[in-house]
């Protein structure tokens, strides 16, 4: 009997006015001693089927979960509140998504977890404590005896997210549901942290749920997967057989769209069009065929059950052997691989940047953050320069000087010749039309109160150039969107779409350089493989230079000529990539790459033969 | 932590030094003579000339202004032009009033407010809930002076529980002050009653969002914890800002509200000072309570320090 | 009168029994010091004063003289000579003798002192010290005010030793029925009885009766009428005549007329146009409805007459009468186009709401009225620079004397003389009036002023609300001066 | 521009739907809408509010006085309606001042910071530890009463507190990535301003100047009651209401009555900020980042 089996979960949110079906005939089980990942998009209702298995979603008449829950041979969906209270912590206990909010920040780990344990069994404070630093030592938390009287901010992320689990762990719990537990974090702790897990799964014999978005650490940790997609199930079975021999063309899709670190460089990925449907608004058929290449009018009007393919293997999909379109790999741009030729568009020149803490309300100096501590790089035209490093390691720091937005505290940043810090009248305004950002997060790059030919309009109008409605078109279908996008705000638009905009936004002054600050972190695989198509093409196009930051090694894989390895301040290693992948010197280098999810060396043997060719 | 209270203590005098010139132009503005209050309507013109002579108000501004501030500085406020007593003296003698009524208020704020605050946010959108916000709104859309013309019609003329007005020290009669007490506290504590409820309510259902909520529900603890350990207390952080922040707002409270109870506190004798153009009194009363409400802002951050682990000074 | 005689037999035959006690005054305003020589030159504060301070002779309710601290007086047109009562001694122990009566005397006159009861002994020219009991005043002009003046504050007798001890006026040591106990501002001010007050009553018992007196400040008058009601008090000085008819039917309180009155004036100012124009004056005059004013601010508790005099007053006359109302005619006196005026008028119940029907009736009778309530010092400031068209004032009568009430605001050199008068006839006939002792050349004389004032229409006088004495019906005994200002040495509550 | 006022109508449709839906708006905008009319039309019900009659002075609810009569016989229907374009200046002559004057000093002192803001801060701080009524107080009782300088009083008095919100807001703002965005194209500071922050506060401006609303009408009512206010014959709930309470036992009405209004009015800003709130609140998801 399997430890935890969920049928028919639905879930729907304001069942009484604009139902919301979040979740819908979901199957599931876990065995003890056994990893199921949960993987799918944003929204696609994976926290919310975890939600349910603790009876934690919204109470009615906010929302309506039917179907049923059973834990060992507890029913679940029949308790009240006190049995619900019994089970959660105590059977079933979950890891939240984001560290930095699960716990109070007001009461120490000691507290929490205490209240943990006290809330399941009779025992005194002394007791209490005792198995509260148990379980931090569980969790391996470095010096646990001081962490009990500690508060979480006075943690480091990875820290927070073993505080999390060891709460999570306190009262032995059977079944563990970790929800993202590493999207938060750096890859080296992204690794530790899915390691300790694994031997915690094995060692306390729990049912562990791991929800991620990453095919590269459900490939490393799993050993069965859910693929979710709008609300259900859409294949279930062995990670092996899912991850080699999926069946599903949304599965597949998936996988085509992932940047992985053993590809060739540079490849271009197939990237998924379109984007997830709206589950307010309900539709006949299979919820993904609007985007699927291999859609038939059948999967229009029909919607496919979920039917077994392989052993244990099962796929929801009208015709699972269709072939999937289109050479699955391409270079770029094989031409601009190789050294960098020409004079450099930017330079940085033993550039500085400390910020000064200030405290109180004079606001006085205390002290200084060293983020920028003497870089030099050079970024050369047409050549993406990538800049990877773990968080605080003064990544945006840097790009901030190149945008004028911090003046260095030494050093010189230069674009074309001309010094950042000082420009002329005339060398300003060539700065601010040719050196342009694309931000992280494409929720607050835009504002949110103009419409889209107004944001696009603005650099134009400050530059006097063409600004009619023609050259916002023209602008608007470079990055893959139609003259209908242009009177509408940001907020009609998901993700992927908002960050062509942005993208739209930066191309229209003609720059030679774009700053792109994590500009596909924050995105699904399936809309990230489109943005960094769409800056590649745009790249070999205009001749642009990118200055590309992200912590995904496997991103930069796919996009980067050149790499640096930022680390406190400094540049460690920097070169071109092929270099930098084939025979990396400095060892934090080394250390990166290891640690990156999915990387074939990582793969315990038997799991994951599939995706590490 | 001491580095920064004398940071913060320093930092008051800039904003003092503001609020000392606009108060002595403010009141310099006024019109009318002040010698006519202290010499009567009927004393002649060279009487009041010397009188102005002799209160140093024919005299430039800036002397006027550096005089008062040079013996603010030496902790002399001055003397009344019209008792010719000690600003200090008659400052002390108010004091007590006031502070009485305001500490009453701010304790049935915290006794009623944050309770009552807490059950409408666990009773959300039910009865309990909606007749607490209400009587929460009601409080607050009340003026001063018309809960307080109610109060006394009701307790003090009809039932005849309370006596309509006078004031005991505490000191001296314990009991006689707080029965004489207990209407103005009610008419200057409804309002931070109010507010504190409302924004105890507000955070507090804010707080029961948060993902820390979910992660305390997850680990099976008791609602009532949840509620009362780990969400109030987070809830409480804006409560206090809101609460000092009403400290400010009592002064004006009070200074109807001892006006219609003719209670020997601040208020009136800010407002007395004002229509008798009493100024060095004016001034000294009001330069004491900005300095006693900037004194309560340093002391919040202080607090919030102690509720909320993060800060630190 | 009848209140009075009613004490009179009341102290007689209660004698010891209602002694004792505390009694507690509801009062609504408090002396900013309590120095006579320098508390404000005509007021209230007298009420308090006579706690603790006694003069060298007494002015009965009746006008007539009697001894005080001085056994008796000579008087022939230069000199006065006072023969002191011995065995006096102030509250501090200092005895009471001629060198502290001149000392207090000489104290007012000084100019140094600013004393504003210095105008009050202007026609003193030195006070000497004949012997230990013989004060000797010589003047330098004969001054029939003269004796009525030193009956109450100019003639108060201060302590020396504690005058010259500094802070006096929140210190008071006088030789009066009480002893100065405490004063806490806004609060109250308390007397404790002396117990060695000279004054005895006619049945020979000791004065003063009560233990304790304590006067409450409270200035609204809502909550002073519940403290009356409720017993929080005993005794307050004045209350708004609407509240009469509330207190009427209550058995615990009793109310007497006594015949004091406030009366409500307005001033026009006849430095400039438009009441520079008699016309005018006259068209203001019939604006106003009178009754209507005593209706909506005196609750119907209030008497009609021509000026400052009272019908009780000796220099009353009822033929004296204001134009009639006709608020019509007023507006064809005036021409059609509305006239601009400026009302000035204090901010104090019921003040503002007589300015705003006044208002209102001026509007009627074609007048545009711009009505501005101010501060007292604010409104008196304006009117003294001549800054106004008309101002809403009242006074408190009647006063010691009618040259008090009537000189300094009709004399073109009055101190008061809100209208900027220069009638040659006015002056001509109040220093006739002031000059004489005689009371039927003054009566004629203060007629022929108030015939004059109300003819050319300087001033419309409005209604006169009464201001009865309002008590605990258990309290007795209270005395008042000419004015109506309280003497509680014989006062007595029942038990 | 004619495409501009389309769209600001179509992004804050959402929000005035919501707003329409929402219980306390329900409540708080006919009252409103109701003080409003009074204000607008009284001036064309003639004067009968200032008609004093000395014959009927202090009756009661009658019908030929709905309200009764005040202490000097007039209407107190009447006046009410009167009354309330004092209230409905207070709520957006002043309170409209002061937002625009606190959220230029706002604007400043957050988008340039420096010795600007350190001395506009001070200043601030400095303005608001004075208890409200005494400051209102002093300027009135400095300029004189009446009307105009009651509102400029009240304006004075929230001026600061606009320009504090207005700049805690812009500080948090200016960080947003648009603003970068804008500023690393060259957008002039005046139209960065303009177009990309002050947008933005609309939500919190509308809040607040709501609430402030409703002090300012306190305020106002409790200046009025201490005879500062409004000057006769102009009927002003708050004067109204102190004349009332001298005659509390004569005629209950004539205070209750006023006092109602007064009360109501502050009420339905108290609802109606409360009830904007959340329904920018609900609009917000579009401004706060997420997934
Ligand atoms: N309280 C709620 N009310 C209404 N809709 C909700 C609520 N919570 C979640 N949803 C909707 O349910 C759907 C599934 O959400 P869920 O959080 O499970 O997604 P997810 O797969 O965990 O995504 P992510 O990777 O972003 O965490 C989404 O469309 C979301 O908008
Ligand atoms: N405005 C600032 N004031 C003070 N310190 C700052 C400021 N901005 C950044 N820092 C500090 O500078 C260091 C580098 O920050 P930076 O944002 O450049 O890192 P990053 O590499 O971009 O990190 P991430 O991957 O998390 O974006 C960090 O320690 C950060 O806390
Ligand atoms: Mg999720
Ligand atoms: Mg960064």
């Amino acid at each position: 009997m399997p430890l935890l089996s969920v049928e028919h979960l639905t879930v729907t949110f304001n069942p009484d006015s604009r139902p919301v079906p979040a979740v819908t005939g979901v199957d599931l089980h876990v065995d003890a001693g056994e990893t199921l990942a949960v993987v799918g998009e944003s929204g696609s209702g994976k926290t919310v089927t975890a939600l349910s298995v603790l009876g934690l979603t919204p109470r009615p008449p906010a929302c309506r979960t039917t179907g049923t829950i059973r834990l060992g041979d507890t029913d679940l969906t029949s308790l009240d509140a006190r049995g619900w209270r019994s089970v959660r912590g105590r059977r079933v206990a979950m890891v939240f998504q984001d560290p930095s909010t699960a716990l109070n920040p007001l009461l120490t780990l000691g507290t929490q977890i205490a209240d943990a344990i006290r809330a399941h069994e009779p025992v005194g404070r002394a007791a209490a404590r005792e198995r509260a630093l148990a379980a931090l030592e569980l969790a391996r938390l470095p010096q646990p005896g001081t962490r009990l009287e500690q508060y979480p901010h006075q943690l480091s992320g990875g820290m927070r997210q073993r505080a999390a689990i060891a709460l999570a762990l306190a009262a032995g719990p059977q079944l563990l549901i970790a929800d993202e537990p590493t999207t938060a974090l750096d890859v080296a702790v992204q690794a530790e942290i899915l390691d300790m897990l694994d031997t915690l799964r094995r060692d306390l014999g729990m049912g562990l749920i791991l929800i991620t978005h990453d095919l590269g650490t459900v490939a490393t940790h799993a050993d069965r997967v859910a693929v979710m997609y709008a609300g259900r199930v859409v294949e279930t079975g062995p990670t092996g057989q899912v991850l080699g021999d999926p069946r599903m063309p949304y599965t597949r899709a998936l996988l085509a769209a992932t940047p992985r670190l053993d590809a060739p460089a540079r490849q271009r990925l197939v990237a998924i069009g379109g984007h997830p449907p709206d589950l307010a608004v309900a539709a006949p058929g299979c919820a993904f065929a609007p985007r699927c290449p291999v859609a038939l009018d059948v999967c229009r009007d029909e919607r496919p059950a979920l039917r077994p393919h392989a052993p244990d293997q099962l796929a929801a999909c009208h015709h699972p052997e269709a072939p999937l379109p289109g050479p699955v790999a391409a270079e770029h741009d094989p031409t601009s691989a190789g050294e960098p030729t020409g004079e450099p568009v930017a330079e940085f020149d033993e550039v500085v940047l400390h910020y000064p803490v200030r405290r109180g309300l004079l606001r006085r100096v205390v002290d200084r953050v060293r983020a920028v501590d003497g870089v030099s790089l050079r970024l050369w035209p047409g050549r993406t320069l990538a800049l990877v490093g773990e968080s605080g390691s003064g990544k945006t720091s840097l790009t901030r000087t190149l945008l004028r937005l911090e003046r260095p505290t030494g050093g010189t940043v230069s674009y074309s010749g001309i010094d950042v810090t000082r420009p002329d009248r005339e060398q300003l305004r060539r700065l601010q039309r040719e050196v342009q950002v694309v931000f992280q997060n494409p929720y607050a790059s835009l504002d949110p109160r103009m419409t889209v030919a107004q944001i696009l309009a603005e650099p134009l109008r400050v530059h006097r150039l063409d600004a009619s409605r023609t050259e916002l078109v023209r602008l608007l279908e470079q990055v893959g969107l139609d003259a209908a996008a242009l009177d509408r705000h940001p907020a009609a638009f998901s993700g992927g779409q908002r960050q062509r905009i942005a993208i739209a936004r930066a191309l229209g002054p003609r720059p030679r350089l774009i700053v792109c600050d994590e500009a596909v972190s924050a995105l699904d695989v399936s809309i990230q493989a489109q943005v960094l198509n769409l800056l590649a093409d745009l790249q070999r196009e205009h001749d642009l230079s990118y200055l590309f930051i992200t912590h995904d090694l496997a991103v930069v894989r796919s996009v980067a000529h050149d790499i640096a390895v930022m680390r406190h301040g400094r540049i460690v290693e920097h070169g071109p990539a092929e270099r930098i992948y084939g025979s990396p010197t400095h060892e934090y280098t080394r250390l990166l790459l290891e640690m990156a999810p999915g990387h074939p060396t990582q793969a315990p043997s038997g799991r994951t033969a599939a995706w590490s060719r | 932590m001491i580095g920064y209270l004398v940071r913060r203590l320093a930092q008051l005098i800039p904003v003092l030094f503001v609020v000392s010139v606009v108060l002595f132009l403010l009141l310099r503005l006024l019109p009318g003579d002040p010698t006519t209050e202290i010499l009567g309507q009927e004393a002649s013109a060279a009487d009041r000339a010397a009188l102005r002579a002799d209160l140093g108000l024919d005299t430039p501004l800036w002397r006027q202004f550096l005089d008062w501030i040079g013996g603010v500085l030496t902790g002399d406020l001055g003397r009344s032009w019209l008792t010719d007593e000690p600003v200090a003296g008659v400052i002390v003698d108010r004091l007590p009033a006031t502070v009485e009524l305001g500490l009453i208020a701010l304790l049935l704020a915290v006794l009623i407010g944050i309770p009552a605050g807490v059950l409408a946010a666990v009773r959300r959108r039910t009865a309990t809930d909606s007749a607490l916000t209400g009587l929460g709104v009601l409080a607050l859309s009340t003026p001063h002076f018309y809960l307080a013309a109610l109060l006394i019609l009701v307790f003090a003329i009809w039932l005849r529980v309370v006596p309509p007005s006078g004031y005991v020290p505490f000191t001296e009669d314990p009991a006689g002050n707080l029965v004489r007490m207990v209407l103005p506290a009610i008419t200057v504590g409804s309002t931070v009653v109010a507010v504190v409820l409302r924004q105890t309510r507000g955070s507090l259902l804010a707080a029961l969002g948060e993902d820390y909520i979910r992660t305390a529900e997850a680990t099976g603890l008791r609602r009532r914890r949840i509620v009362t350990v780990y969400a109030l207390r987070n809830a409480l952080v804006p409560v206090v800002t809101v609460t000092a922040l009403q400290i400010g707002a009592l002064m004006s409270a009070t200074v109807v509200t001892e006006t219609i109870f003719t209670l020997p506190g601040m208020g009136t004798l800010i407002v007395n000072g004002i229509f008798s153009r009493d100024l060095p009194v004016v001034q000294g009363a009001v330069l004491v309570v900005v300095t006693f409400v900037l004194l309560v802002n340093l002391v919040t951050d202080l607090v919030y320090a102690w509720l909320d682990p993060r800060i630190t000074y | 009168a009848v209140s009075l005689a009613a004490c009179g037999s009341d102290s007689g035959t209660a004698g010891g029994k209602g002694r004792g006690g505390t009694l507690t005054v509801g009062f609504d305003n408090e002396p900013t010091t309590l120095d006579p020589a320098l508390s404000s030159a005509i007021s209230s504060d007298r009420n308090v004063l006579n706690l603790f301070y006694d003069t060298l002779l007494r002015q009965d309710r009746d006008g007539s003289f009697v001894p005080a601290l001085a056994d008796r007086w000579t008087e022939d047109g230069r000199t006065v000579t006072f023969t002191l009562r011995e065995g006096v001694t102030f509250h501090d122990g200092t005895p009471f003798d001629a060198e502290a009566a001149a000392f207090n005397l000489r104290r007012v006159i000084d100019p140094a002192t600013r004393s504003t009861k210095a105008a009050a002994l202007k026609n003193v020219g030195s006070v000497d010290v004949v012997d230990a009991r013989t004060l000797r005043l010589t003047l330098k002009a004969s001054d029939p005010l003269l004796l009525i003046h030193l009956a109450h504050e100019p003639g108060m007798m201060a302590s020396p030793t504690a005058v010259k001890a500094g802070d006096y006026g929140r210190k008071p040591v006088g030789t009066g029925p009480f002893v100065f106990d405490a004063w806490r501002s806004k609060v109250q001010l308390t007397g404790k009885r002396n117990p060695t007050y000279w004054r005895r009553a006619t049945d020979g018992s000791a004065l003063p009766r009560l233990e304790q007196v304590v006067f409450r400040f409270v200035t609204d008058t809502k909550v002073l009428r519940a403290e009356v009601t409720t017993g929080g008090v005993q005794l307050v000085r004045t209350l708004p005549p609407e509240e009469f008819n509330q207190l009427a039917g209550d058995k615990q309180i009793t109310m007497t007329d006594t015949g004091v009155r406030r009366s409500y004036y307005v001033a026009l100012n006849v430095t400039r146009a438009p009441f520079n124009d008699p016309k005018v004056r006259a068209a203001f005059a019939m604006a106003i409805d009178r009754e209507g004013v005593g209706k909506a601010a005196a609750g119907g508790q209030y008497d009609l007459a021509p000026s400052f005099a009272t019908a009780k007053d000796w220099f009353y006359d009822p033929s004296i009468t204001p134009p009639a109302l006709d608020p019509a005619g007023a507006k064809t006196a005036l021409g059609g186009t509305p006239v601009p005026i400026t009302v000035v008028a204090r901010r104090r119940a019921p003040d503002p709401t007589i300015a705003e029907l006044l208002q209102s009736q001026l509007t009627a009778a074609g007048f545009a009225p711009k009505v501005e309530v101010l501060e007292a010092q604010t409104q008196l400031d304006r009117m003294r620079k001549q800054d106004f068209d008309a101002a809403l004032l009242v006074i408190d009568i009647p006063r010691l004397d009618p040259s008090l009430s009537f000189d300094p605001y009709f004399s073109s050199r009055g101190s008061n003389n809100w209208s900027g008068l220069a009638d040659s006839t006015l002056d001509r006939l109040l220093d006739t009036a002031a000059a004489s002792e005689d009371r039927a050349v003054r009566k004629q004389a203060y007629v022929e002023v108030q015939k004059r004032i109300v003819d050319e229409n300087y001033w419309v006088f409005l209604h006169q609300p009464k201001s009865p004495l309002i008590h605990s019906a258990k309290l007795s005994g209270i005395v008042l001066d000419v004015d109506g200002q309280w003497r509680l040495d014989e006062a007595a509550l029942a038990s | 521009m004619a495409t501009e006022t389309t769209t600001t109508r179509d992004a804050r449709r959402p929000v005035l739907t919501r707003l329409l839906r929402d219980r306390r708006a329900r409540f708080a905008l006919p009252v409103l809408a109701t003080v409003a009319v009074a204000a607008v039309a009284s001036p064309l019900l003639g004067d009968r509010s200032a008609a004093t009659d000395t014959d009927r002075l202090l009756t009661g609810p009658s019908a030929r006085h709905l309200l009764g009569t005040d202490e000097l016989g007039r209407d107190v229907l009447a006046r009410i309606v009167d009354g309330a374009a004092v209230t409905l200046a207070v709520a957006t002559v002043a309170v409209g001042l002061a937002l625009v004057l606190g959220t230029l000093l706002g604007l400043v002192a957050g988008y340039r910071g420096g010795w600007i803001d350190a001395l506009l801060m001070r200043t601030v701080d400095g303005l608001l530890a004075f208890p409200l009524l005494v400051l209102a107080l002093t300027v009135v009782a400095a300029l004189g009463p009446g009307l105009r300088n009651a509102l400029i009083a009240i304006a004075v008095v929230a001026t600061p507190r606009f320009a504090r919100v207005v700049r805690g807001e812009v500080l948090s703002l200016r960080t947003r990535e648009w603003v970068s965005a804008a500023h690393i194209v060259g957008v002039p500071t005046p139209a960065l301003l303009r177009r990309h922050l002050l947008p933005h506060l609309a939500g919190t401006l509308g809040v607040f100047a709501a609430l402030q609303a409703s002090t300012a009408i306190i305020a106002e009512a409790s200046l009025s009651f201490l005879g500062l206010g409004v000057q006769p014959p102009q009927p002003s709930w708050g004067a109204m209401v102190a004349a009332g309470t001298d005659h509390l036992d004569a005629s209950w009405s004539l205070s209750v009555f006023p006092g109602l209004a007064i009360l109501l009015t502050i009420a339905a800003f108290n609802l109606l900020a409360d009830a904007l709130r959340d329904a920018f609140d609900a609009h917000r998801p579009d401004l706060t980042p997420g997934r």
